[in-house]
């Protein structure tokens, strides 16, 4: 299956996703409320099987946040990249712990790096900031630690 | 000839002609007891130096060399630094408790010493029931780890106290019974009467392979009732940091320290004792003259030399095995050590009756 | 009797494989020429770290007391944690012009992680890295160095 | 804003059963290797739950790295899993050198797998001491360092230094081989061959260490595939998920390796498949040692490097698993977001599930074999 034929399929299995150029991967932005659903096909559908959720990450636009999936299927060896916007002020997605155990850990990090809630996870909590940590995301843009981070 | 026991005589005989026979007894006893704590700190500083030595030297290292010749004064440096190092006692300890736990340790290592024959017609106390009271007294060994275990308020603490207890419980099962083949073979609980009984010949040479299975068996499960690896679940720093001995620091710790050497000193020697003739010179057959070299040979040699080879073998196992797991351990001891040595009491009873030793 | 041979055999095999291991530590024991120790603070003459090894930035001189450094400070650019500065000063020529050239180079051996990326960027070859690697002190201040060596000057020829 | 542990626990309310305990295992351990926290939740002996708290050497570095330029955040790098520092460093350059569009020498990309596979060997060595260590033994770390040693001199001498050595630079290799390097590297692989059965007499073979970790830690391959297990973890477990094989880069397409697979998925093949890998480690290198092409180790490069805007993802194998660089850029000379999908993070999620239900000295086992590496995790 050639990265075409790819694209092809996930847009007609996911008629909401829309292809993002560039980048060495078939790249979809989705829309968030959709992306459960999403997940789940990807997942699931058997000439798919996106089985293995390789990398979870967030970037800070300053606009908005944009959540990074990159999704590998270990039969087929094929990678895309799911991107998914959202709002700065109340970023809310929800989890696919449930779907991929990795995301557990992922979503986690991402939670207290860039302060994204993620809806039914398991067991959202800090897991590198220390217990009681107050003020903003470390990796979001505008974050400053006077204390800590020696500008050069 | 110069001996242990002609010195031992000439003492008694001196202060025999100008005291009492009370006082005669009490001094004796003082000086016995000096000497059994003169032993000890030898032991310590001896045991651990060898210990470093051995295990740098299969580890390819060099080991301990700055101190001394060739690093042998490593030990006492070790020593001096526990003696001034601070004595921690944790608050929510039982303070009573966790202080006198390595007492209790030291002391049951030092009733140990009484009835080991350490040279010819050399002996604290020759009593009747030797070979019982050494694996009775060292059962108490196991009342001072669960003491520090449970006093130091430390969970780690705690489970290897649990763990020491499930172990040493267990592995005296065997430990007894390969005593007992022996005991079963001679005929008597009497340490001098073991040893005189090897005189022609050390059991494990004379009781065939029963007293050889009996041997390992005595070796293995008395290196787990000393707390030594692969047996050293307790103390297992990988998974409970050290034990029941945690929160010891100080002269406390090097208590603990030694008592666990001198232990290992003890059964080595119960093990010369039974096993290798104690005190006995090596002798083969009727090679008069192979026989006669080794008679001048002194027996306290002889005794130290066997028992320090002992040694050797279970730090040899320390420093090549990996630790077992508890319930490996217990099944080690249930499963195949126990039924074994139960086969082989069996097997040396039929021998011992029927006279098919030599 | 098949379970009892069978549970001889797994007796014997594991005490065989026991013995192997014992064997090897034996091995090691009774061979000391294969004792792998060096005994470092004794061996410093005969220990020679080879020529890339990568200890600290130093600033070498000629005879005259003049180094290569023009003050471009292309190392300060390319440090990636800030431990070279270049202060700089101006040398006025007897033709009436002005010639930049340093006046300290400040390393900050606390900071520096021997990337080699400072020596890399050089582009008069002014700094190089020296093998020497005991750098404990007891004062922190101690680690801040000037790189230059006073009232040393540019060499000729170097722009 | 946020929810802390104590919270958590009293919120959805798992109070401990009767007779469970609580026993913090790090952060400082002895088995840890690090600053690892384990928090277990014990019954007797039996293992109910582990749940790992990280961060105590969490550096940000992906934040570090947003402020350095594209030449010098490669160095950074060689601080998270600073067993394979080089292979991180490598991960790195074939990201920046991708969205750079720049082709580097032969020579170089033979020079990079060299020494990629030493340092995988490198780092199983040390994994191999350490885990005899975890499990009670102390010999064979000293066996393992032998080794190890003999590598770090390779490496001191044509990199500059034996840990850290940060010597992949975008376009190429910073210096080029020492002379030396192709007598020391046979050296190497001659010395390996002969000691290589002390591994098998000391570990492999002994019965102790077999029922230490055969069926301990059990593993399924669609639960390592859904835990986003990777490397030596996730190929004990039968799934093949060499990155060398699946997306080769450098040379590795041209060059005859096996992927080594075990199925059992317990602690034992994941022993084995780190065995296994450093023989084919040191395969990779026999071919490779005397067929190194002479040419240019770098390619030219500009002085300031400026990367188009866009995105770019590299992975590369570590000897932990999957490395993957995710550079986000502007167009700038640095990066605007970078993301390190590093191994250790995903391998060490797996451990509460394999560990439940089993002692704590398999606890140390599973830790051992997993081979985790705790700046790795924390970043």
């Amino acid at each position: 299956m050639t990265q075409e034929e790819l694209k092809i399929k996930i847009t007609e299995i996911l008629p909401e996703a829309t292809i993002e150029e560039g980048g060495d991967w078939p790249s979809f932005d989705l829309p968030a409320e959709k992306w459960l659903t999403a997940a789940e096909t990807l997942r699931q559908q058997a000439s798919l099987q996106m089985d293995f959720l390789f990398c979870l990450t967030c970037i800070d636009w300053k606009t908005h946040l944009t959540m990074v999936y990159h999704l590998r299927s270990t039969t087929s060896q094929q990678n895309i990249v799911i991107k998914i916007k959202l709002d700065t002020a109340k970023p809310e997605i929800e989890s696919v712990a449930h779907i991929w155990r990795t995301a557990e850990f992922h979503e986690r990090e991402v939670y207290e790096m860039f302060g994204v809630n993620f809806l039914h996870h398991p067991d959202l909590r800090l897991l590198i900031l220390p217990d009681g940590w107050e003020g903003k995301n470390p990796l979001r843009k505008d974050f400053e630690d006077p204390v800590n981070m020696i500008k050069l | 000839m110069w001996s242990f026991s002609n010195i031992a005589d000439s003492i008694h005989n001196g202060l025999s002609q100008t005291f009492n026979p009370t006082v005669t007894v009490i001094l004796e006893m003082v000086i016995a007891g000096l000497a059994v704590i003169g032993l000890f700190a030898m032991l310590g500083l001896v045991l651990v130096i060898m210990e470093r030595k051995v295990s740098a030297w299969m580890q390819i290292r060099l080991g301990p060399n700055r101190v001394g010749p060739k690093g042998m004064l490593q030990s006492f440096a070790d020593t001096l630094k526990l003696l001034v190092k601070e004595g921690l006692t944790p608050n929510g300890a039982d303070k009573f408790l966790f202080n006198l736990a390595p007492f209790i340790a030291m002391i049951v290592a030092m009733l140990l010493m009484a009835p080991i024959a350490f040279a010819k017609d050399f002996q604290l106390w020759d009593l009747n029931i030797g070979v019982l009271y050494v694996s009775a007294i060292s059962s108490i060994m196991v009342i001072s780890i669960l003491m520090a275990g449970w006093a130091s308020n430390n969970k780690y603490s705690l489970m290897g106290a649990m763990r020491s207890g499930a172990q040493i419980v267990s592995y005296e099962l065997s430990a007894g019974l390969s005593i007992l083949s022996i005991v079963i073979l001679t005929g008597s609980l009497k340490v001098s009467t073991i040893i005189q009984s090897q005189a022609d010949g050390w059991w494990i040479f004379k009781g065939h392979i029963p007293a050889i299975i009996a041997f390992i068996i005595f070796i293995i499960a008395v290196t787990a009732e000393t707390n030594r690896a692969p047996f050293d679940l307790a103390e297992a720093e990988s998974e409970l940091t050290a034990g029941f001995h945690t929160e010891y620091s100080g002269m406390k710790f090097a208590l603990f320290f030694l008592a666990e050497y001198v232990n290992v000193f003890i059964v080595c020697a119960i093990g010369t004792i039974l096993f290798l003739g104690g005190w006995m010179p090596f002798h083969i057959g009727h090679w008069e003259g192979f026989n006669h070299v080794m008679d001048y040979i002194p027996s306290s040699i002889w005794f130290f030399g066997k028992t320090f080879f002992l040694i050797f073998i279970i730090m040899w196992f320390r420093w090549t095995f990996p630790r077992l797991r508890i319930d490996q351990l217990l099944n080690l001891e249930w499963k195949y050590l126990l039924p074994i040595s139960m086969i082989n009491v069996l097997v040396i009873t039929a021998m011992a009756i029927l006279k098919w030793h030599f | 009797m098949k379970f009892i041979t069978k549970y001889i055999k797994e007796v014997w095999l594991a005490i065989k494989s026991l013995f192997v291991g014992m064997r090897r530590t034996g091995y090691y024991f009774t061979h000391h020429k294969e004792i792998i120790t060096q005994e470092y603070p004794d061996n410093k003459d005969s220990l020679i770290l080879p020529k890339r090894f990568k200890g600290e930035v130093v600033m070498p001189h000629n005879e005259n007391n003049e180094h290569r450094c023009t003050g471009c400070q292309a190392c300060e650019i390319a440090c990636p944690n800030g431990s070279l500065k270049v202060v700089t000063e101006f040398n006025l020529l007897e033709n009436g012009r002005k010639k930049k050239a340093i006046d300290k180079l400040v390393y900050h051996l606390e900071l520096c992680t021997m990337c080699n990326l400072c020596v890399e960027a050089c582009p008069s070859d002014a700094i190089i890295m020296d093998q020497t690697f005991e750098h404990s002190v007891f004062d922190r201040n101690e680690l801040i160095k000037v790189l230059n060596k006073p009232g040393s000057k540019i060499m000729d020829g170097v722009e | 804003m946020y929810r802390t542990t104590e919270i958590v626990n009293q919120e959805e309310g798992q109070p401990l059963e009767d007779g469970d305990m609580i026993i913090n295992v790090g952060p400082q351990h002895p088995a840890t290797h690090g600053v690892l926290h384990l928090v277990i939740t014990l019954n007797g002996e039996t293992i109910k739950k582990v749940e790992p708290h990280l961060g105590y050497i969490h550096r940000s570095i992906e934040k570090m790295c947003e402020s350095l330029s594209y030449r010098q955040f490669i160095y950074v790098t060689s601080r998270m899993d600073y067993l394979s520092a080089h292979i991180n460093n490598h991960a790195c350059a074939l990201c920046v050198e991708k969205g750079l569009e720049v082709e580097i020498p032969p020579r170089a990309q033979v020079i990079r797998v060299l020494m990629d596979e030493l340092t995988r060997i490198a780092s199983h060595e040390l994994w191999w001491g350490a885990m005899a260590m975890d499990l009670g033994a102390f010999t064979p770390f000293f066996y393992a360092f032998r080794e190890r040693e003999s590598i770090n001199d390779i490496m001191e001498e044509t990199c500059g230094a034996r840990l850290t050595m940060n010597y992949n630079v975008p376009g190429g290799v910073m210096h080029d081989l020492h002379p030396n390097f192709q007598k020391r590297v046979k050296d190497f692989i001659q010395l390996y061959k002969k000691k290589i059965h002390e591994y098998d007499e000391m570990v492999t073979g002994n019965i102790i260490f077999q029922n230490r970790m055969k069926n301990v830690g059990v593993l399924s391959a669609a639960d390592a595939i859904s835990y986003g297990c990777t490397g030596p973890t996730a190929r004990g477990s039968g799934v093949s998920c060499d990155v060398r094989k699946h997306f080769p880069y450098e040379i590795y397409n041209q060059i005859s390796f096996d992927e080594v697979l075990e199925t059992q998925g317990d602690s034992y093949a994941r022993y084995l498949v780190r065995i296994k890998e450093m023989q084919q480690s040191i395969r990779i290198i026999e071919q490779l040692i005397d067929n190194i092409p002479e040419g240019d180790f770098l390619t030219k490069t500009k002085a300031v490097l400026k990367l188009p805007k866009g995105e770019f993802y590299s992975q590369v194998e570590t000897a932990r698993g999957e490395l993957g660089v995710y550079i986000v850029s502007e167009g700038g000379s640095t990066p605007y977001r970078i993301k390190f999908r590093s191994p250790g993070f995903s391998n060490l999620s797996v451990l509460d599930h394999i560990a439940r239900g089993s002692k704590i000295g398999d606890l140390v086992a599973m830790m051992g074999t997993l081979d985790l590496v705790i700046p790795d995790i924390d970043r």
